[in-house]
């Protein structure tokens, strides 16, 4: 029988996966997807818990979850693409001017 | 009208005569030697008030009061402030009469007559002192205005420096007395120096020798006595009456004042350092060149009779010649006091007569290049004559022969190796005044200076024959009005002991052998030091004073100012170098570390995220 | 008599609201800015001296001229609480009279901006009232940083070489030394429980229920040596002679004369009553480290070629005594302490003045570059010689210190008879660094390094605007020196009254 | 569940108890409209219209918190929580976006940007931290911090010809991103602990701060609670600043806009605060384990921020890290007021005291007139107390403040600080923060030293340099009344506490 | 059955995680993360929440990837040879990604998780009119905040990338 710490055993591994894409990958579009990663591993635990315990709150979360996160993709974006545009890189190794 | 009105007065005419000159006669000399004469005169008309029209009397009026330690500013006015105080105002007096042709043509006269109102300020008020506190004030207020007037001559390196030396030279001895005072009020629980002589505590070695460690630096005793001879650098009036009639007697007045509170083993002590300086000042006196320093050793010499006499006197209760009852006089105190007494007048005499002649030979002092000044001076030369046979102890007619001889009367009877030491001391003394009388009046004369000299005006041999009278009638007790007697005649009573006849023949013999000795040695107007063709090597040590200076130029040059810049710079390394510099130091690293740690790229930041994690973890789970 | 209160209040914010007035004047020309902020400064010594003739020195052992007020920290129990006593009353006249001096020497110097100059020495002087005005704990200890501020702002802007370096160090040492009695003063409060900062709640809350030993040990280290820090105990003083040497005068004279008595005010009025047992504990350190003041830095005075920093080492060195006279923790040394802060305070105003008078003449502080002035300037000699008589404590000009001096000295004898020849001896020392300054700066012939200033600047005698500042701090001394029961009256009543000091007199 | 259970909810809604938040709502949209309506010569009115709109706002909040008859108690169905600390933030959050607003005027002034966007944002992200302070249920904490994240992410990239200023953006998008996540699935863990039926107290709404608190009181050593606590945590601390989630910082503020930077150390710190002192308040049942953690990362932010402003030359990065110890001190306070009450008043009293100074200092920042401004350093100081007087004295008391100099105000917030710290007995901590106190006048004094002590240039080597910029050229009305005010409250709140301390304290 | 179910997503969701973090093309790493997102969708369909998996779909799987792909393309980003991940990051990842492992474990051996009521508790997440009442009820004040939070994204990325004005 399939529980919820099955479920959470799942959630907190993509959780982890998704940092270890941030940890590892220095492609700053790949690195945005691991983060959107990271928000959906949290969705599923959110998901997951309310199923078991009961209740509406970890649903309606997610829906304002997923709403945030697509407002946050929207602008990092934009500012990936602007940076883009300047320096022709996503490289985060390159984009260090700012620096001591 | 109380008493201490006058006391007040005698305060009070100095230190407004130098107030006004201070603010507004710094210009004007003639009118602020005006001002101080009068005010010197006007001191002594009351000092001789005091003396002859008042009872003795004591006055106090609380000054400072903390806790318990209470401080009464007063005077104690008794048999030996009376004698004291006739000292100083007389030849004070004396001497600002003779600084008034001294100094007549000195722009700076006006400074000079300022500082010999506050000396007479502070010397009077020393002599007045009702406490051991007020005591060591003006004591100290002494010292300044002497350090003041040994200054005098700004520009003159070696005078900066001898006034600089005399001042510290008092201070170390000003350490002990400080600590005696310090050590009296802990064991008495006052100052006054009447409560102290009626207090029941005991005293103790300890307190005595401290207390005399004052005595030691401002009378010149013994090791301390090196500060007197430089302090010639000062004008010579300065010399005859600081450093030679009252200043450098104060502390053979503050011995006398505070007897009672000496042991038997602090006198042996006093004693043998009174002996010690009178043999070794002769000794040093005997190959000095410079007039004035020939009589600084003199009355360094003679200082230390003083103190020899105090130190062997006090054992010997000789009644109780005090109305007041608040100190005791002893033997020794009224040896003291008597030889202290004529050796003002004598010495003061002799220092207004070198002053005499150097003015006259356009400040030449160097006795090997005067010669013949006795025809040229006679004044001068009579009345100088007369305070050197004093000093000398000239039998039976000088004043110093029978103040000499009560203390030699005293050693006879307390300390045979003392007294012959003593006879030894007058001897030399004999014997190195002799030198420079001969040199300097007789014969021919060696310079241009001592070419031109003449007699002075009457302003400056008036004191000198006024003083030579005292030098010769010193010594009688029927000298002396009745209010000065009590402590004179005291100390005269000591030549009419037992052995009266003996410690008499002692005495003529020494002069005899003295004088001669050096009659026979040395040529009238000689040009140089026949001692020293004669026997250098003693020569040598006589004329570097038996090397004290050397050694004390040594300490002050070599150890002190050495260890003082190793200790700054030691101080620097550590302090400011290592520890300050060196903790900035360390801090600037882990800001450096700190700094580098901003690689700026974002992948190394996300590490710290985790890191984070890791350690929020490990902090949770209590690793740490 | 607490109808007169609002005088001690008017005396703080008379300089402080003056001082706002000199930047507003600053258009209307020097004399305008003169005027006003003399003015500054001569209210709060107007104001003191009444207040000096107005007490009563039986007041039984509390405070008068009393006011209180809320200034919104009453959560934490501060309000506003000054008063008067027989320690704080003649250090708070001190402070008046200094701050007169150097306010109307400040007035007339040539420095740039000389406005904002008066405008920091006015708040300063605001600070110096104020510490010896508060009875509040908190509030003491805020006026002293109020009076401090100023000093690295002129130390920094106005001040002579390695200025910046000077006022860095003396920044940094002196916020430590702050931020240790801070915390101190702190603890005290949080530990005692009375729930207020006032000095006299404190007291009697203490009184009642001594803090713990523990407690009151680390409370009176904190205090020990972060008021050790402002006073320059040793060896935590190298910022002291840096700091003047580098210090504009008037500022030098405010801050070694009155601003660093505070160290030794709180630890008297403070530190010492309330934690009456912290005390043994560092007894020894006290004792083992004001010996190092008097005597390593009384070797160090001497060996100073720089006349202001020889100055500024023999105020550290002097500190020394204080530190002995305090922890003999007796009515005697304790109110020889105050005779000497406050003579002391009037005569390192009079020396850095007068260093700075020399200063102007020979373009230099090295002393072996100058010689021969007292030629030149035979009143300023007179006076230099005065100020450094008195700072080594000869009666006379000195009268004062010698009374502080050798109370400190009794009061250390029945304390610890051994202390007594090392600390004596510092009056030996003392004279030595003292008197080869004199003979170096006035006595002998004219150097050629002096000669050479000349031709550039001719050397003239004090002026009467230089006289002024320097007549009144002298006059100040000898009236202490001979009427010195004028403080010593109130001082005793007030020191009987604390039982800390009182008990262990006989 | 019934309508009329939503019913009884819905009338929860109390709009008004919101109404600044809804005023700075409309007003941001009326912004948009207003750049429509009006021709284009008067959109310079238009970043005035905000301020003295929010200005309007401000008074409206400081009056309805001071008159004391505030709305208290939970509404929204339990999304938001009225109580004074929330609404002493309101003023907080508003005075520093009021401030930001005239930044933003004078930097904005001379680019080629779109403006109005700028002021838009602003005002709705300082609304959303408005909410952010009040918010008593995760959801509305987790939307209003996203929001006024993703507006700080706009606002600091907001230079878009300028390559530092949008890296800065991308490096805060990827760092704040990514501290969201973790702050996320905190809550998640906390969700799941708290919601699980089996478990005694738990809730159908374990995300409402009181039921949350109430389940970890039952449950202390539940591990989930705890690991959500802990995440939480690290969510906050990368908002704060604290360490180890500072590591962004210095280059985020170097490269963000002057005002951004400003808002950044200004109001994302208060909020970070904010957000920290309702949290301590529901996991106080697990304070065993906080207490420590947050002591600990007091000493390591004081430490870090303090060492590594030392050898800081650029501007911005030392105020950037002089936060960080501020950051610090302030977690000393937040770990005081877990035991000694009134010290939230003292944390509350240094951020205001914190706000003041740092209006006058980035002010003076603002107005320096270099051209690039993330490379502004202690060297374009040089002479500023002689070019220009008034932002000296500026600089002087701004830095002051922060450095926590008597008599003014950042000195009475230290020392409150320091007073709760000892009553609540952190010995440890104290001394950490004196050694930070110490440490901190080093840089703090070397700003103030290049400003005013070196005075004097080789003039030879002046030959080649460019026309120096003068200081201050830009300063504006509204500039001088604000670092007028900000002056004028940092002294007399240095002198005379009662106007704020009386007011934070619930009078 | 539904375990099956469970099974086969779980580990689509995680191998397309997987997928992600190391393929070397940004467009395959997207197209992973596509299948990712419609596995996770099926998940929440297993776990009744069935509008939450529509939005899943059409938001993530749709609305966002949709524009990840297309800056991707738009930027035309190659992920270069030279730039191999270097030895360092690669340790330093594998320790990171081994503390989260500590966690995860940590996670699920919590005891809270294994503690369950004694029934499973009805579905909530079914019921569309009851999500709609919540959120317009309880949820309001966050669902007009998210309002404003779309539009200053909107705002945001117009005033980032729109041309610089004329003047």
């Amino acid at each position: 029988m399939i529980g919820l710490e099955h479920y959470i055993t799942v959630s907190s591994l993509l959780f982890a996966i998704g940092f270890f894409g941030v940890l590892l990958r220095k492609n700053t579009l790949v690195i945005y997807m691991c983060l959107e990663l990271m928000l959906n591993a949290a969705n599923l635990g959110l998901i997951a818990f309310s199923r078991y315990h009961g209740g509406m709150g970890g649903n309606l979360f997610v829906f304002f979850i997923i709403t945030v996160a697509a407002a946050e993709v929207a602008v990092g974006l934009a500012i990936i693409v602007a940076l883009f545009r300047k320096r022709q890189t996503v490289e985060v190794e390159e984009l260090n001017a700012l620096r001591n | 009208m109380g008493s201490e009105l006058y006391a007040y007065g005698l305060l009070a005419f100095p230190l407004l005569s130098a107030t006004f000159i201070a603010f507004f006669f710094r210009r004007s000399g003639a009118v602020a030697s005006g001002i101080s004469v009068g005010a010197a005169a006007l001191i002594l008309a009351t000092a001789l008030h005091i003396i002859f029209r008042l009872e003795n009397f004591e006055y106090n009026v609380s000054w400072i009061e903390i806790a318990n330690f209470n401080v009464e500013f007063g005077f104690l006015i008794n048999d030996l402030t009376k004698l004291m105080l006739f000292v100083v105002a007389f030849v004070g007096f004396l001497v600002h009469v003779f600084s008034l042709g001294y100094m007549k043509d000195d722009p700076n006269k006006a400074r000079f007559f300022g500082g010999l109102s506050i000396f007479m300020f502070s010397m009077l008020g020393l002599v007045l002192a009702s406490s051991l506190v007020t005591l060591f004030i003006f004591w100290e207020l002494v010292g300044f205005s002497s350090y003041m007037l040994i200054g005098y001559y700004l520009d003159k390196p070696s005078a900066a420096a001898a006034s600089k030396k005399a001042f510290i030279v008092n201070r170390v001895g000003d350490f002990g007395f400080l600590i005696g005072i310090v050590m009296v009020f802990s064991a008495f629980g006052t100052l006054n120096l009447s409560e102290l002589s009626h207090s029941e505590a005991a005293t103790t070695t300890l307190i005595g020798l401290l207390l005399f460690c004052g005595t030691v630096g401002k009378s010149g005793q013994l090791p301390l006595h090196v500060w007197l001879p430089d302090a010639m650098e000062g004008p010579t009036p300065v010399s005859a009456l600081i450093h030679a009639a009252t200043m450098v007697a104060a502390g053979v007045f503050l011995l006398c004042r505070t007897g009672f509170l000496m042991t038997a083993d602090a006198l042996n002590v006093i004693l043998w350092v009174g002996v010690a300086t009178a043999l070794v000042a002769g000794f040093t006196a005997i190959a000095q060149r410079d007039i004035k320093k020939i009589l600084a050793y003199s009355t360094v010499s003679q200082l230390g009779y003083m103190v020899a006499a105090f130190g062997l006197g006090s054992l010997v209760a000789l009644g109780n010649g005090d109305s007041h009852g608040d100190a005791i006089v002893t033997g020794g105190v009224a040896a003291a006091m008597f030889h202290l007494t004529t050796h003002a007048f004598f010495k003061a005499l002799l220092f207004l007569g070198s002053g005499s002649i150097i003015h006259a030979c356009h400040h030449e002092q160097d006795i090997f290049r005067m010669g013949g000044l006795a025809k040229k001076m006679p004044i001068t030369f009579w009345t100088f004559t007369a305070g050197l046979l004093a000093l000398i102890g000239t039998p039976f007619i000088t004043a110093g022969f029978h103040s000499k001889d009560a203390i030699l009367a005293l050693a006879y009877e307390q300390n045979t190796l003392a007294f012959y030491c003593l006879v030894l001391g007058a001897i030399l003394t004999a014997f190195y005044m002799v030198r420079l009388w001969k040199i300097a009046f007789l014969g021919s004369p060696k310079s241009e200076n001592a070419e031109h000299a003449s007699e002075n005006g009457l302003v400056m041999t008036v004191p000198l024959i006024l003083l030579a009278v005292g030098s010769i009638l010193g010594g009688f007790v029927w000298f002396y009005p009745e209010a000065l007697r009590p402590i004179i005649a005291l100390g005269e009573e000591l030549n009419h002991g037992d052995s009266h006849t003996t410690v008499m023949i002692y005495s003529i013999v020494a002069w005899v052998v003295g004088l001669g000795a050096a009659w026979v040695f040395y040529g009238a107007g000689a040009a140089d030091d026949k001692l020293e063709s004669v026997a250098k090597p003693l020569h040598a040590v006589l004329a570097e004073k038996f090397y004290f200076d050397r050694i004390y130029d040594w300490y002050v040059a070599k150890v002190q100012q050495r260890v003082a810049v190793a200790i700054h710079f030691t101080e620097q390394i550590a302090l400011s170098v290592l520890i300050i510099r060196g903790m900035a130091g360390f801090a600037g690293l882990i800001g450096i570390g700190l700094r580098s740690l901003h690689v700026g790229s974002i992948h190394s930041y996300v590490y710290w995220f985790i890191g984070g994690l890791a350690l929020f973890w490990a902090l949770a789970v209590g690793l740490f | 008599m607490n109808d007169f209160a609002s005088l001690v209040q008017y005396s703080i914010a008379a300089p402080l609201v003056i001082a706002f007035l000199t930047l507003f004047v600053r258009n209307w020309g020097r004399p305008a800015i003169q005027i006003v902020s003399v003015t500054g400064f001569a209210l709060p010594l107007i104001f003191a001296l009444f207040l000096w003739g107005l007490y009563d020195p039986s007041t039984p052992g509390g405070y008068a001229f009393v006011s209180k007020m809320d200034t919104g920290l009453s959560m934490i129990g501060v309000s506003l609480h000054l008063g008067l006593n027989g320690v704080s009353l003649p250090l708070f006249v001190m402070a008046s009279v200094v701050g007169l001096a150097a306010g109307l020497y400040a007035a007339q110097s040539k420095a740039e901006n000389v406005h904002r100059y008066l405008f920091c020495l006015l708040v300063m002087q605001s600070g110096l009232m104020g510490v010896f005005a508060s009875i509040d704990i908190f509030f003491f200890y805020f006026f002293h940083e109020l009076a401090l501020i100023p000093t690295f702002v002129m130390v920094g802007v106005w001040g002579g070489r390695d200025r910046s370096y000077a006022a860095m160090k003396m920044t940094i040492y002196l916020t430590l030394g702050a931020m240790l009695s801070l915390v101190g003063l702190i603890l005290i409060y949080v530990k005692s429980g009375a729930e207020s900062f006032d000095l006299i709640e404190l007291k009697a809350h203490l009184a009642a229920a001594p803090l713990a030993d523990s407690i009151q040990n680390y409370a009176f280290g904190l205090l020990l040596f972060g008021f050790g820090i402002l006073v320059s105990l040793w060896p935590l003083h190298t910022w002291a002679p840096l700091g003047y040497g580098a210090a504009p005068s008037s500022a030098a004279m405010l801050h070694a004369g009155v601003l660093k008595k505070f160290g030794l005010y709180g630890l008297i009025q403070v530190a010492i009553p309330l934690l009456p047992d912290g005390i043994g504990q560092w007894e020894n350190w006290i004792v083992w480290l004001a010996l190092g003041n008097v005597l390593v830095i009384g070797f160090v005075a001497m060996a100073q070629r720089d006349l202001k920093q020889m100055i500024g080492y023999s105020s550290v060195m002097h500190m020394g005594y204080a530190f002995l006279g305090i922890a003999a923790m007796s009515v005697l040394g304790v109110g020889g302490v105050v005779i000497m802060m406050v003579a002391h305070g009037l005569t390192v105003a009079l020396l850095f003045l007068l260093s700075t008078m020399i200063h102007h003449r020979t373009q230099t502080f090295e002393m072996d570059e100058m010689g021969g002035l007292a030629k030149k300037a035979p009143v300023l000699s007179a006076f230099f010689v005065c100020a450094m008589m008195a700072s080594i404590g000869l009666p006379g000009p000195g009268l004062a210190n010698f009374w502080g001096e050798l109370s400190i000295f009794l009061a250390v004898y029945d304390f610890r008879s051994g202390l007594i020849y090392a600390i004596v001896l510092g009056i030996v020392i003392s004279a030595i660094y003292g008197l080869r300054a004199i003979a170096k700066v006035f006595f002998g012939e004219e150097t050629d390094e002096f000669k050479e200033s000349q031709k550039e600047v001719p050397v003239t005698d004090m002026t009467w605007a230089e006289r002024v500042p320097a007549l009144i701090l002298i006059i100040a001394l000898f009236f202490i020196g001979f009427f010195p029961k004028t403080v010593t009256n109130s001082l005793n009543d007030s020191l009987n009254s604390e039982p800390v000091y009182a008990q262990t007199e006989n | 569940m019934s309508p009329e259970f939503y019913q009884k909810i819905a009338e929860t809604n109390q709009w008004g108890a919101i109404a600044p938040e809804l005023a700075l709502g409309i007003l941001a949209l009326s912004l948009l409209l207003l750049e429509i309506i009006l021709p284009k010569v008067a959109h310079g009115a238009i970043p005035r219209i905000a301020i003295l709109g929010q200005l309007a706002i401000l008074v409206y909040a400081i009056a309805n918190s001071c008159s004391g008859a505030c709305v208290t108690g939970e509404a929204f169905g339990g999304m938001l929580f009225f109580d004074a600390t929330g609404e002493l933030f309101r003023v907080f959050f508003l005075g520093s976006s009021v401030f930001v607003s005239y930044l933003g005027m004078v930097s904005l002034e001379k680019k080629t940007l779109p403006q109005v966007e700028y002021y838009h944002i602003l005002l709705v992200v300082t609304a959303a931290l408005m909410l952010l302070a009040q918010a008593n249920h995760f959801v509305m904490l987790f939307v209003a911090l996203e929001a006024a994240t993703v507006g700080f992410y706009i606002l600091v990239s907001y230079f878009r010809h300028s390559v530092v200023s949008l890296e800065a953006g991308l490096k805060y998008l990827i760092m704040g991103a990514l501290s969201s996540a973790i702050l996320l699935f905190g809550i998640v863990l906390l969700y799941g602990a708290g919601s699980n039926p089996a478990l005694e107290a738990s809730s159908r709404d374990p995300l409402n701060f009181g039921n949350l608190e109430i389940f970890l009181a039952a449950n202390s050593g539940d591990m989930l609670g705890l690991l959500g606590m802990l995440l939480v945590i690290s969510g906050v601390a990368f908002k704060v600043g604290a360490f180890p989630f500072q590591i962004w910082i210095p280059d985020v503020y170097q490269g963000a806009p002057i005002p951004t930077t400003a808002l950044l150390a200004i109001a994302s710190k208060g909020a970070g605060f904010a957000m920290l002192l309702s949290l301590v308040q529901v996991f106080s049942p697990l304070s065993d384990w906080l207490v420590p953690l947050l002591s600990a990362l007091a000493v390591l932010t004081i430490l870090f921020g303090n060492f590594a402003a030392l050898t800081q030359r650029n501007l911005k990065r030392v105020i950037g890290l002089s936060g960080v110890s501020h950051a610090g001190f302030l977690l000393i306070g937040v770990v005081a007021a877990t035991k000694v009450e009134w010290a939230t008043t003292a944390v509350m009293f240094y951020l205001f005291a914190y706000l003041l100074a740092s209006i006058a200092v980035f002010a003076v920042f603002a107005h320096l007139e270099k051209e690039d401004d993330s490379e502004i350093s202690l060297d374009d100081l040089g002479d500023l107390a002689k070019k220009n007087g008034f932002l000296g004295m500026a600089l002087a008391i701004g830095i002051g403040s922060l450095a926590g100099i008597p008599p003014l105000a950042g000195f009475i917030g230290k020392m409150l600080i320091f007073v709760a710290a000892l009553e609540a007995e952190l010995y440890g901590l104290m001394a950490v923060a004196v050694v930070g106190a110490v440490v901190s006048i080093y840089y703090y004094f070397g700003i103030l030293k290049s400003a005013f002590f070196e005075v004097w240039h080789f003039q030879d080597d002046d030959e080649d340099a460019p026309e120096e910029a003068e200081p201050g050229a830009s300063l504006q009305f509204f500039g001088k009344v604000a670092i007028l005010a900000a002056v004028a409250g940092t002294l007399i709140l240095g002198f005379y506490q009662s106007p704020l301390s009386s007011w934070l304290s619930g009078g | 059955m539904t375990d099956i179910f469970f099974y086969i997503f779980s580990i689509a969701a995680l191998a397309g995680a997987f997928g992600v973090v190391f393929s070397r093309n940004t467009v395959n790493g997207a197209m992973f993360l596509i299948g990712t997102f419609l596995s996770m969708a099926s998940l929440f369909v297993l776990l009744e929440a069935y509008f939450l998996a529509v939005i899943q779909v059409l938001v993530y799987a749709g609305a966002v990837m949709v524009l990840f792909l297309f800056i991707i393309m738009l930027l035309d980003v190659k992920e270069s040879a030279a730039r191999k991940t270097s030895l360092y990051t690669w340790a330093a990842s594998v320790i990171g990604f081994g503390i989260l492992i500590v966690g995860v474990v940590a996670i699920n051996s919590a005891d809270s998780i294994r503690e369950k009521a004694a029934s499973l508790p009805e579905a909530t997440g079914v019921s569309l009119k009851s999500f709609g009442y919540e959120l317009f009820t309880t949820y309001l004040l966050p669902m007009q905040v998210t309002g404003f939070l779309l539009l200053i994204a909107m705002i945001g990325v117009i005033a980032l990338s729109k041309k610089a004005k004329a003047d």
